[in-house]
């Protein structure tokens, strides 16, 4: 299996679709917790993503994912806005000047996007953050290496975000909420779902296509 | 939803359009940006003082950008952090060479947009400086945690440490001024009502008929915990006992109070908080230096209220006397 | 009902000691009375202004007491006229020689009650001037009827011939020029939700989900109709048609704008009216000398606006521009 | 049948009574066309005169009215209370000096209350205003003399109450609702039923007196 900017460019419109579907979604679950923008945040972002990369080719997946990277930067704002930002940045120069990656490379790379979201949002795995779903997946995917079930990613996504909702939050604008955060699961970690889920199914398509 | 707008996605969009429009003299946009600055920006041999955060709080910030306050404020989406790039454009605009400092309320989303910010002006050798705000002592202080919220608090931040730009302090000065009016200011909120981001088009949270939120943020983020609606008293009471012993103050120390406004809450519910708020004052021997009572950081159409109180030693106190020309504080 | 409030039948008298207490060093009240008066009042030389009218439209009239505005704001129960011996209170604290002019929105019960007590002024020989505002264009105007309302317009009017009387203007001179106010001041409103007079305990009248009221007063007394909710850009240019034609403004006057909100409507939305509002007024080819974006006549927690023109000719330009120092206007 | 200042302190507490009684139907009324206060304003002066007139002996109807009047004037506010304080004010000066009057000498009076009401509201019948109450009771009072049944005052005031519905408002607040206002009572002339039933019960219960 190889991944290309093609690959990259199916990876955000699927995830586009999915956030443009569940907005209102995350926003439920961003009113209950925090203030209740996670849905539009992501959703304009998106949107923006695709619209930008649509128009363009490119030569690597490096200029690919920081564009990427530079427009969710410019467009969600909020907490989201910078983190997601920062790991497509990371994906950017992890990936830079490659055509294409295959998976022990792209694990390597989401590896260091996970350490940017946790530096520039200092949180760690159980803080109730994105960080939550984030972690195990890139341990997975470092693990399983070219050995990827795809279902695995998906169903290990859904249900680390399934444990947010025990989670006490302490970073983010949950963490203001101190003991009445348990019980919501968290925003971020749900739109990361969809952004794994949205990946794998790219994968998922690539592998079937080598296979036929 | 009920609001006065056109397309609930253009609401910044418009907002801003409609002050340049109002305030022309004073305030001008940067072209394809959401940042306002005043209109005489940068001003030679002046720290430049950038404040902002989502929108949705106004009059805050662009109503406290003119001379003696900030130099520019930058508006995101509704309780939306504005991005890096809009942060950057504020900065270079208002930079004279004697370096900017930035005002953060302090949530994950402004406080990194805004580091963000300051990492690409110092990459192009501007100095920057930042203060993060954190008044809100409805919620608990721990450094595991984000800690606490900036909210009401903010504004005087903003008029203290502009007046010590305004005279001509350094960047460090300013800094330090500024870190000291947050050490020593704290607020408390609360509300009776919920708010709507135009966009998302349904209430933030939901209260009985006869409920109210404790330690309410500015952003329709629960707080403490919903209760019974109380009495005027009580309230004042409640919000005033948790700032003044989180303060920590002292008989006879002076002190500036602020009672601001949510939204839809009515002047007159303001003064009768206020009332009890100053009668607590009298009773722990506080000197009250100043008040202000009004609308200066809200939350969209939300009533209810905040309860600020700031320490003043000399230096703060002439340095809240300084007058300033803004559209709010004058 | 949610009011942060202690007993709905002492609002005003809280409020009243709030105010106090915030401002001591501004205003002080009239023992035993509901009236506030500049702290330096009667000022030496200087005709005296009253203003005032049923609480419930804060910062109206408090507000606006203090130099180069009011001398003293009379308040009435919420949206109650005030009685004439409270009106005769203020009418003496602030004559100092020179005369005292009331300025009294036209509604039944004030007229009435300012003339009472002008009666009883001029029967202890204080000279004593009356005028009317009524610029609310929402409300049919016939020499049979009780003729219009005034709504917001009358800031203009307290700013103008505040600034005039603090110049030395004698009565008859101040009397003009707030007369050329109200016959160049035009204003009409809407509101998107009720409000509820604290004592009466629920809303003055019903709007539907998607209903407004165009023409709305400042009492939650019923407007021209309701509709349905239109967008901001519609809601202005009806106001704003209505007010223009009204006053019948031709290409290059020029005019003062103010865009008033009625207690719970963010300043986010007046600036998108405003936007609108602009437009129109540039499309019209009229001068926008100055605008006023806020809160100057409210409806306690009523959502909605209003909008104000004024025409200026160059004795109410400089009028206009005479600074004052009052808690609202400075 | 003759009218004394005792006579006048149970009018008042009559009238009180039913003030506190209907405050709400009389705001209510005021809230449909109006700004909602009547009732409140309403239900305040009147109580504070029976707080007034009962510490107190009065020598004659004049100083009775006078009282009436001024604390009408200086706590009710509105519309109504300069209107209703101007009535009581012009009754105290027409019975200025007697300890008791008529019915004659009181239609009198009370004709002269009714055109201190139209001066200082500049009202005329069919406005929609208290006048519309006012003037056919006063009509009534002189024309009928002493040979008044007071059931007839009681069932007059009503009728004249109830045609207020289909009046077009000229004067008071309601004047701005324009067509608006028909279909609605005035709350001004309901307010008045209630001070002509009060007066015309104290009536009864003297011409009971007398004839037992
Ligand atoms: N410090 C942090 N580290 C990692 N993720 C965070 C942090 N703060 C917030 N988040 C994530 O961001 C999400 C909220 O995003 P969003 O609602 O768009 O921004 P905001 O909180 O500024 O409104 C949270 O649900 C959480 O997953
Ligand atoms: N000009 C007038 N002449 C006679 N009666 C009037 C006039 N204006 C108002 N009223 C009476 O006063 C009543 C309203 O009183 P109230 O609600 O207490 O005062 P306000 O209208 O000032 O709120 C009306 O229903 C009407 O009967
Ligand atoms: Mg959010
Ligand atoms: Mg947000
Ligand atoms: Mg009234
Ligand atoms: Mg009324």
């Amino acid at each position: 299996m190889t991944f290309d900017a093609a690959c990259g460019k199916q990876w955000m419109i699927a995830m586009n679709k999915t956030v443009q579907e569940k907005k209102d979604v995350l926003t439920e679950l961003d009113q209950a917790v925090g203030d209740g923008d996670h849905g539009l945040n992501m959703a304009r972002g998106f949107q923006e993503v695709v619209n930008k990369i649509d128009a363009n080719e490119y030569e690597d997946l490096g200029s690919f994912f920081s564009e990427v990277g530079m427009t969710l930067i410019s467009t969600v704002g909020g907490a989201s806005g910078p983190l997601y930002g920062t790991a497509f940045i990371k994906l950017a120069a992890q990936l830079k000047g490659r055509k294409q990656a295959d998976l022990p490379v792209l694990a390597a790379a989401f590896s260091a996007a996970l350490e940017g979201i946790k530096a520039r949002g200092r949180a760690e795995a159980g803080d109730k953050t994105m960080v939550d779903v984030w972690e195990p997946i890139v341990t997975h995917l470092l693990k399983r290496g070219e050995l990827l079930q795809v279902e695995e990613l998906t169903r290990l996504a859904q249900e680390k975000l399934e444990e947010t909702k025990n989670l006490h939050a302490k970073k983010g604008r949950a963490a203001y909420l101190g003991k009445r955060s348990i019980g919501h699961l968290d925003p971020g970690a749900a739109s990361s779902v969809y952004l794994f889920t949205a990946f794998a199914d790219v994968l998922k398509g690539e592998i079937d296509n080598e296979q036929s | 939803m009920k609001k006065l707008i056109n397309d609930p996605n253009q609401v910044v969009k418009e907002m801003l359009e409609g002050i340049v429009a109002a305030h022309p003299r004073r305030l001008k946009q940067l072209p394809g940006t959401s940042v306002l600055v005043r209109s005489d920006a940068p001003v030679e041999g002046k720290v430049g003082l950038v404040s902002g955060g989502g929108s949705g709080h106004e009059p805050s910030h662009a109503g406290y950008v003119g001379p003696g306050m900030l130099d520019a404020a930058v508006s995101g989406e509704v309780f939306t952090s504005p991005t890096p790039d809009q942060i950057f454009a504020a900065i270079k605009a208002v930079d004279s060479g004697k370096g900017v400092l930035l005002i953060i309320k302090n949530y994950t989303g402004d406080v990194m947009n805004f580091e963000m910010a300051a990492e690409l002006a110092e990459a192009e050798g501007i100095a920057v400086a930042k203060v993060i705000v954190n008044d809100d002592v409805a919620v608990e202080d721990s450094t595991y945690t984000t800690g606490r919220r900036g909210i009401a608090g903010t504004v005087f931040v903003h008029k203290i440490a502009g007046a010590a730009a305004e005279q001509g302090a350094s960047l460090e000065e300013v800094e330090a001024v500024a870190n000291k009016v947050i050490a020593n200011v704290k607020s408390m909120g609360m509300a009776l009502t919920p708010c709507t981001v135009p966009a998302a088009g349904k209430p933030g949270f939901e209260l009985g008929a006869n409920e109210m939120e404790i330690g309410m943020g500015i952003h329709g983020e629960p707080g403490i915990e919903k209760t019974e609606i109380k009495t005027a008293e009580d309230i004042a009471a409640a919000l005033c006992g948790k700032v003044l012993a989180d303060l920590d103050i002292k008989e006879k120390e002076k002190t500036a109070v602020m009672i601001n406004g949510l939204g839809a809450t009515p002047l007159m519910e303001l003064y009768i908080v206020y009332k009890k708020v100053a009668a607590l004052l009298a009773e722990n021997k506080v000197e009250v230096h100043d008040t202000f009572v009004g609308e200066y950081m809200t939350s969209l159409e939300m009533a209810g209220c905040s309860v600020t109180i700031l320490r003043l030693d000399e230096q703060l106190t002439l340095l809240l006397e300084v007058p300033a020309d803004t559209l709010v504080w004058k």
